[in-house]
C-alpha cells in the first residue's frame, strides 16, 4: 500500500488513509509512542516503599514500582530471560517479584536478584546485564510520572515546550497535589486513537452538537456564545502538539453548597506558585491535552484523567482515572468522582457520544474513494502567536487550532528517519 | 434453604418483567420497579492478589454511580431523541439467570441475578457483556422497589457504549 | 400481574423440553410441539428512526416464513441425511431465559422467551444468536401446541446457517 | 508474499491463491469495486421526494437520495468536514441531513448549506468545495440503480455490452417494472467474495450433489438432464464477466392456481418490449449476474436480488431483497417473498448448502502446498459464440462458460495498472 | 410430564446455589454438593456421521475425569495459591438455564442443565463455553448431592483453561 | 517490517521478534511445515481398510486413508475441481468419498473415480491427471505414520538423524506397539507456536516454578535435587531440533497395585529390541519432542501424544490424544487415559500452568522496545557431545540445551533459501 502523502505543515488538511494504514501504525509505535514522553502513574498511587503499578507504553508493558530507596522506577515488565510478564496484577506490593516461568527474581530497583540454578550458568553469565529494563528517561512532575523510550531524547520540560504555562495550571493547582483514585475503566473501542486525540487536542466546535442530547439538559451553558466573550475566559490554545480548550468558570446545576468558596480558594492559594493569569485559569472548565495522548479533564467539578492506549489501526483503549484534590473535603473529592462516573467513561453521557462519531467517522472515511479527498480543519481566525504571557498559537473558541496543531507535530515526528 | 421457592418466583417474575420493559423501551414503565431512595452503581474491577479486591472500597472509580435524580436525569437524555448512542434505537437484550434470594422478609429482600446483556447498534460490532446483579428490593405498600442495584462486570475492558442503563 | 407462577413454570418447561428435542435431534418429538395451524416466522429487521420500525409491516422481508407444510417440508429435509449444513450434526444448545406470560387463559397463551442460540459445525467459526420469541400456544385436548412462533433476532448481521428451525 | 501468477486467459484453470492474498484484495477494492458499475438501489425504495436509503460499494459507504427537485443521486456517506457518517439508518427521509459530529448540513442535492460558527472559517473557504462526494457515474436502468466510481469509465450500457440483451429480459420483463419489498438480510459468511460470485456466474453443475436435499424434495426437477435437451430452453451464457443460466420453465410444487396463466400474461406482455425469443425467456428459471457481484435468481415464482459485499479476503457479507411485478396481484407478491424466504437467504434450504460449499473451499485450498495445483474449469463444449440472435459464449447445461467468464474479465480488470 | 414443578424449582435451586458458591471460590461450600461416591468428567466431541458420536464410548478421551480423591486434589491445588491460571483470581460466570428433571424419586434424580461459562483473567481474551450438564444427584439424609456430572462442551475447540471444574 | 536478525548459530540468543512479524510466519509454512517430516495419524486409527482419519500439516488439510489394498495413504483434503474439502468429519470408513460440491469421486487410492457430465469435458481431460494431491513422502515408523510436503527432501530417517536412538525408546517400547485411545482435544491459545515447542524442546527449568502447585502436591518428586544425580538417571538431549529430556523412574503417588512390576516387564522386554540403556530408559519420565511440532510425554503412567499447529502468528492449536500400550491390561490403560486427562490438556493441572507462561511471555515481548533485547537461553554446561553409546548434545538437567537447539534448528531451515 502507497504509504498516505503527508501533506505540507499548515495547510490544514489531513489524508484520511492516516487512519486505516498499517505500515503508518507499526512507524507509529517507534517514532510517536517510542519516542514522546508518556504519562505512567501518579505518585498518590504508590505511597509506600515497594508499591507498584502497571500500565502499558504502546505495545509495552510496564510496571512503575517505588524502590526499597523510596525511588520511583519504571521497567518493561518482561522478565529477561525468556519474556514472561512478571508482574500479572493491577497494582500491589513487593520488595521482590519472582518470574513465574523459571523463578528469575528481580528487585524492586530492577536488580536480577535470583537465578534458580545459578550454579549450572557459564562463567560469562553476569546477572548485572539481565537486570528489568528500565524505562529509559523517567519524570515525576509535580506528582504526575511521566517516561519516555528515547534513551537521547529531550527533557521533558522540552518536550513540554511553552505549553508548559497551561500544564502547571492543573499541575500546580494545589500545593498538595491530586489524589488519583482507587480503579480504573478500560474501554475497549474500534476507531483510530488519533481520532480521540486530534478532538481532544481542540475540538470544541462538536460540543453543541454531537453532545446536543445533554446540551439540551442545560449542562453545556450557553456554549454557542463562547466565541462572542473573546480571550478572556473563553479560547483555545495549541503548542507543539498539546492542546488545550478554556470554558470560562461554569457553575455545575445543583453545585453542593460550599463548591464556588471551595474554587475560589483553590484560585487564591493558587497564586502563591502561579501568575495571576494562570491562577485565574486553575478553576476554568478545561482540557487539556499533552501530546499524543494524555487528557486531563476539569469541568463541572469533575476531575478526570485518561489515556488513548493504540491497540491497532482500528482498535484503542481508553483508560479511566479520577483525580481529587489531595486534602479536600470528603464532599469535594466524592463530587469529582461522581461526575466522572456520570460524563467521562464508556457509560458517561459525554464520551459515549463522542466514541459515537469517533467510530462512525471510521467507517464514513474507509473507502479508497473517500480518502481521496482531504479532512478540513479551516475553522478558526486571528490566531495569535502568544497573547500577553499567554503564550502558544491562541484562537478564540470554536477553533480547530489546537486539533490541527496536534497533526502538525504527529507529521513532523513521523517525518523523522527511523532509529538506526 | 430460608427462602421459598415461591419467593424465588416472586423475583424472578419481577426482573423478567423489569427487562422486558428496558428492553423494549418503556422507560415509564421500567423506572417504576425502582425506589426513590435508589442508588444504582456499577464497580470498576481490578485484578489483584487473591482477596484484595473490594468492590465497597471508598472512593472506588465507579462505571456509573447514580442516586435517584441522577436515575432520571439520565432517563431523560435517553428519552429526549436527540442522543447519538441511542438514536436510531439500539436492539438490547437482557438475559437474566440464576436468580438467587440471598434473603428476604415482608418487607426486604437482596437477590442475585446473573446477566448476559446484549447489543446492537450500526456503526460497531455487537457487544456483550456478562456479569450479575445484587439487588437490594423494598415494599412499598402492594409493590416491590429496587432500592440498590450493584451491577458487578467480569469484563476485564468494557466494549461500545453498553446498555448498563 | 394477572399470571400464576404455575403458568409461568408450565410454559417455562414446556419450553425447555421443546429445546431439549431439538437440540437432540429428535424431531418427531419436536413437531408434536407445533399446531397444524401454525405459523413460524422471522422477520428481517432496519435500523430506522426511533418508532419506525414495524416487525408486522406488510410483506416484509423475512428470514423464514413457514406454515405447516413448509415447516415439515424443511424437516424432511433436515432428516433426509443429504444436507450439507446437517451432516456431520451440528451441534446445537439452546439457552432459554426470561420466560414471561403475557396472557393465559384455559386455551390460549402468549408468551414471550429470550434466547441465546450456539451452533458448531466443522468448517466455520462457531456461531450465536441471541433474540426472542414470541409464542402464540393453544390448548389441544390434553397438550398445548404452538400456534405461532414469532423468531426476532437482535443481531444486524447473520452469520452462518444457523439453527433457527 | 510473491503475487499469484495469473493464468492466460482462455485456458481454463485458476490459482487458488485469489481467495486469499491480501494484497490483491486491496488491488480489488481500486480495479473492480473502483471501476466497474454496482447495483445501488431500486427505484421503488425511493418513491418520494427526499427518501434515501443507504448502502455501500465495495468500502464506501453509500448515500441515495431522491433530491427535492425528484431526481435520484448517490453520495458516499461521509461528511466532508471530518468523515463522520452522516446517515446511521438503513432508509428515510429528509431534505436535509445534519452530521450529527459538528452538524454540517447537507441537503438532497448534496450541497453543503449548513456550516455551524460559519464566520470564524476564513474567505478562502468555500462551502461550494465542500458538499457531499457524488458517486460520479449513475445510471438508472428501468429502476435499477447504477453507480460506477470510476469517472471516466464506460458507459452503464457499453459495461453491459451484448449481455443487455438477457439483462432485458429481467429489466423489461413487465412494464411495470419492480417493486422491492421493504426489508433485507444480511448474511457474513467467512468465504472470499469471488467464491460465491464465480458460483452464480454459471455454476450449474453444482445444483443436483450440493443441492441434493432439495433435489430429493422433487425442487430441482429433471435437472441432470437439462444437457440433453439442446440448447433452446436450458443453456448458459457467459459475457464479458456477466453469466446467465436459463432453467427451462419449471412449475413450482403446488403452485397456486393461476400462476401459470400469470406467466403466461407476462410473457406475452413481453413481446411488446422484447424480441420473441427474449419474451419467451422472461418467465424461465434465470440465474443471472451482473459483474462483478449482482445476483438475480427468478426460479419457481421467487425473485430475489443479492450482491456480494467483501469484508476481507476471508470474509463478504451477502445482502438479500425480494423483488415482486408492480401491481402484480398480493398472491403473486407473496409466492416470490415466500419462495425467497425460504430458499434464497441465510436460513434458505438452498444457498445454505451453497455457503457450506464457499467455506468447504476456503479451507480445503488454504494451504501453501495446495495453493501449487489450479483450480479447472474444463466444463463444457461446443460453445457457441452467437447463437441465431442470441449474443455471447453459449452452452448448454452445465458448463463452466459463465463461471470461467467471469475469471477471465476478472484477470482484464486486475491487469489493468492501478490508478495514477 | 410426571416431575411436578416443584422437584425442577429444587433442583434449580440446588444449581443455582451451586454456581454462586463456585463462581465466589468458596469451594468449602461448593465441595459440600458433591457425593463421595462422584464421577466428575466431560468427554471429548468429535464430528462424525450421524449417529456415529457415543459420549459414553469406552476408554474416549477426557477433557477431565475423576473420583472424589481427584476432584479434591484438584481443589486443593486452586485453593493452594500458588496456581498461575488461578492467580490473581479469574472472574468467572456460570450461567445456567434449561433445568430439566428427566427423573426423580425420593432418593434419586437426573437432572440436565445447559450452561455458559464465562472466564475473564488478565493475559489473554475473555473465553466463554457452552454446553450443558447431566447431573446424577442422590439424596444423603436431608440433603441432595451430586453422585455423577457429565459436562458436554458444544464447542469444537477449546479456549484458554476455563473454569470447568 | 524488518526482517529480524537471526542470531549467529551457538551465540544462545533468539531475537523476540520471531514470535510477531507475520512474514516470517509465511515464510515458516514452506520452509517448516513445507519441509520437515510431520506427525499424521496413527496405525491404530486405521485397523480396516477404508478407514480414514483427518488431520492438518499447518494450513493444509490432510486425510489418511487406508486404501482397498491396506496400504495407508496421506492426501490433501481438497478436491482438485475447485478445492472444496471432500471429508468433513473426524474419522470414519469409505471405499470412495464424493465430494459435496460437484460430486467428484475419489477412491481410497486417491484416484479420481467418478466425474458428473462427464461426456460434457473435452477430450484433453484425463481423470488421471486430477486425482488427490498425494502427500508427497510418507513413513509408518512403527505404527507412527509421518508425512513430508518435500518431495525430494530427506527420508524420516535420516530426518531423525541420531536421535533415533531416543526415538526408538517410545516407538519400541514394546512389540506390539500402542493404541491410540478415541477422541481427542482441541485447544485454541492466543500465542506463537514456538513457544510451545521449545519450551518442550528441554525446558526442564520450569518445572519447579511454573508448576509449582503441582510441586507443592508432591507430583513433581525431587526435581530440584535433579542436577545432582549425574547423567545417568536424568539428562536432556538436544540433537537436529530435536529434544528429550529423562526425569529418573518416577513412581506416581498412590500408583495401583502392579504398576512397578508392569513397567519392569516392559523394560525387560525391551532389551529384545533395544540396547540394555535404551532399554532402561523406556520407562523413564520423558518428554521427547520431534522437530517442529511433535511431543510425547510418558510420566507417572501417563502417555500423551500432542503437536503444535500454527494459526497465526499469535494464535495456535494444540492437539491432544492418549497413547497406550497395546495389549496392556485394563487398568493400565485406563491409568494412562485418566492421567492424560488429570494433566496433559487444557483442562490439565500441568498443561495449563504452562500455557499461562506462554500467553504471558506473548504479552511481555510484544513491544518494539523489548525486542531490541535478546532472549536468554544460556543454561547449562559440561554439554558432552555423545556419552558412551548415547549421542547427540547432552546435559545433566535443568539445561536449555534442548530449547537452543530447537532454535539453531529452526534457523538453519528459515536460512534456507525459498523454494523456487
Ligand atoms: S522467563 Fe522469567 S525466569 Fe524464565
Ligand atoms: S465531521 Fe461532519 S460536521 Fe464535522
Ligand atoms: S469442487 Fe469437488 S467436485 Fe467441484
Ligand atoms: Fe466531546
Ligand atoms: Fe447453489
Ligand atoms: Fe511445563
Amino acid at each position: 500500500m502507497e504509504r498516505p502523502k503527508l501533506p505540507a505543515v499548515g495547510d490544514r488538511r489531513t489524508d484520511p488513509t492516516v487512519f486505516f494504514d498499517p505500515g503508518l501504525f507499526e512507524e507509529e509505535q517507534g517514532k510517536i509512542f517510542g519516542r514522546c514522553w508518556l504519562f505512567l502513574a501518579h505518585e498518590s498511587q504508590l505511597p509506600n516503599n515497594g508499591d507498584f503499578v502497571t500500565t502499558a507504553m504502546g505495545y509495552e508493558p510496564i510496571i512503575v514500582w517505588r524502590g526499597r530507596d523510596g525511588v520511583i522506577r519504571a521497567f518493561i515488565n518482561s522478565c529477561r530471560h525468556r519474556g514472561m510478564k512478571i508482574c500479572r496484577v493491577d497494582h500491589g506490593t513487593a520488595k521482590v517479584l519472582s518470574c513465574p516461568y523459571h523463578a528469575w527474581s528481580f528487585s524492586a530497583e530492577g536488580k536480577l536478584t535470583g537465578v534458580p540454578s545459578r550454579e549450572r550458568y557459564p562463567e560469562s553469565f553476569d546477572p548485572n546485564d539481565w537486570g528489568l529494563i528500565p524505562v529509559p528517561k523517567l519524570r515525576n512532575y509535580h506528582g504526575f510520572i511521566f517516561g519516555s523510550l528515547a534513551e537521547n531524547g529531550e527533557s521533558f520540560e522540552d518536550y513540554l515546550g511553552e505549553f508548559k504555562y497551561y500544564f502547571d495550571v492543573i499541575a500546580r493547582r494545589t500545593e498538595a497535589g491530586y489524589d488519583l483514585l482507587p480503579g480504573k475503566q478500560t474501554w475497549r473501542m474500534k476507531v483510530n486513537w488519533k481520532l480521540g486525540a486530534e478532538q481532544t487536542s481542540g475540538d470544541n466546535y462538536h460540543a453543541p452538537y454531537a453532545h446536543r442530547s445533554i446540551a439540551a439538559l442545560g449542562f453545556l451553558g450557553d456554549m454557542k456564545e463562547f466565541a462572542k466573550r473573546g480571550l478572556e475566559n473563553d479560547f483555545q490554545v495549541g503548542e507543539r502538539g498539546h492542546g488545550l480548550i478554556v470554558l470560562g468558570h461554569p457553575i455545575p446545576p445543583n453545585a453542593p453548597e460550599g463548591f464556588e468558596e471551595y474554587e475560589h480558594a483553590v484560585r487564591e492559594d493558587a497564586r502563591r506558585r502561579l501568575s495571576p493569569t494562570q491562577a485565574n485559569l486553575t478553576t476554568s472548565g478545561l482540557i487539556l491535552s499533552v501530546f499524543p495522548n494524555l487528557v486531563f479533564i476539569l469541568y463541572l467539578g469533575g476531575m478526570s484523567l485518561r489515556y488513548y492506549q493504540p491497540v491497532s489501526t482500528e482498535e484503542t483503549e481508553l483508560i479511566y482515572w479520577t483525580l481529587v484534590d489531595h486534602g479536600a473535603p470528603a464532599w469535594r473529592r466524592d463530587m469529582s468522582r461522581r461526575e466522572v462516573g456520570r460524563s467521562y467513561n464508556a457509560l458517561g453521557i459525554i464520551d459515549s457520544d463522542d466514541a459515537e462519531m469517533w467510530m462512525g467517522c471510521m467507517q464514513g472515511l474507509r473507502g479508497h474513494y473517500r480518502r481521496k479527498f482531504p479532512l478540513n480543519y479551516d475553522l478558526g481566525r486571528a490566531t495569535v502567536h502568544r497573547e500577553n504571557e499567554r503564550p502558544g498559537s491562541i484562537d478564540s473558541t470554536p477553533s480547530e487550532v489546537g486539533v490541527f496543531g496536534f497533526w502538525e507535530r504527529w507529521q513532523e515526528l513521523m517525518r523523522e528517519p527511523a532509529e538506526a | 434453604m430460608s427462602v421459598s421457592f415461591e419467593v424465588t418466583q416472586r423475583f424472578t417474575d419481577l426482573l423478567v418483567r423489569e427487562a422486558w420493559a428496558r428492553d423494549n423501551s418503556r422507560f415509564d414503565e421500567w423506572v417504576a420497579f425502582f425506589d426513590d431512595e435508589l442508588r444504582y452503581w456499577a464497580p470498576s474491577r481490578l485484578f489483584l492478589e487473591r482477596g484484595q479486591e473490594n468492590l465497597g472500597k471508598a472512593e472506588l472509580f465507579c462505571h456509573i454511580d447514580e442516586d435517584k435524580p441522577g436515575f432520571l436525569l439520565r432517563i431523560k437524555r435517553l428519552t429526549s431523541g436527540l442522543t447519538y448512542t441511542d438514536e436510531p434505537p439500539p436492539r438490547t437484550r437482557r438475559l437474566i439467570t440464576n436468580v438467587l434470594v440471598l434473603e428476604a422478609d415482608d418487607s426486604n429482600a437482596e437477590v442475585i441475578s446473573y446477566f448476559m446483556m446484549f447489543r446492537s447498534h450500526p456503526g460497531h460490532p455487537d457487544e456483550s457483556i456478562v456479569g450479575h446483579r445484587r439487588d437490594k428490593w423494598v415494599r412499598r405498600g402492594a409493590d416491590w422497589r429496587i432500592r440498590e442495584r450493584m451491577i458487578v462486570i467480569d469484563q476485564d475492558k468494557l466494549t461500545s457504549y453498553l446498555g448498563l442503563l
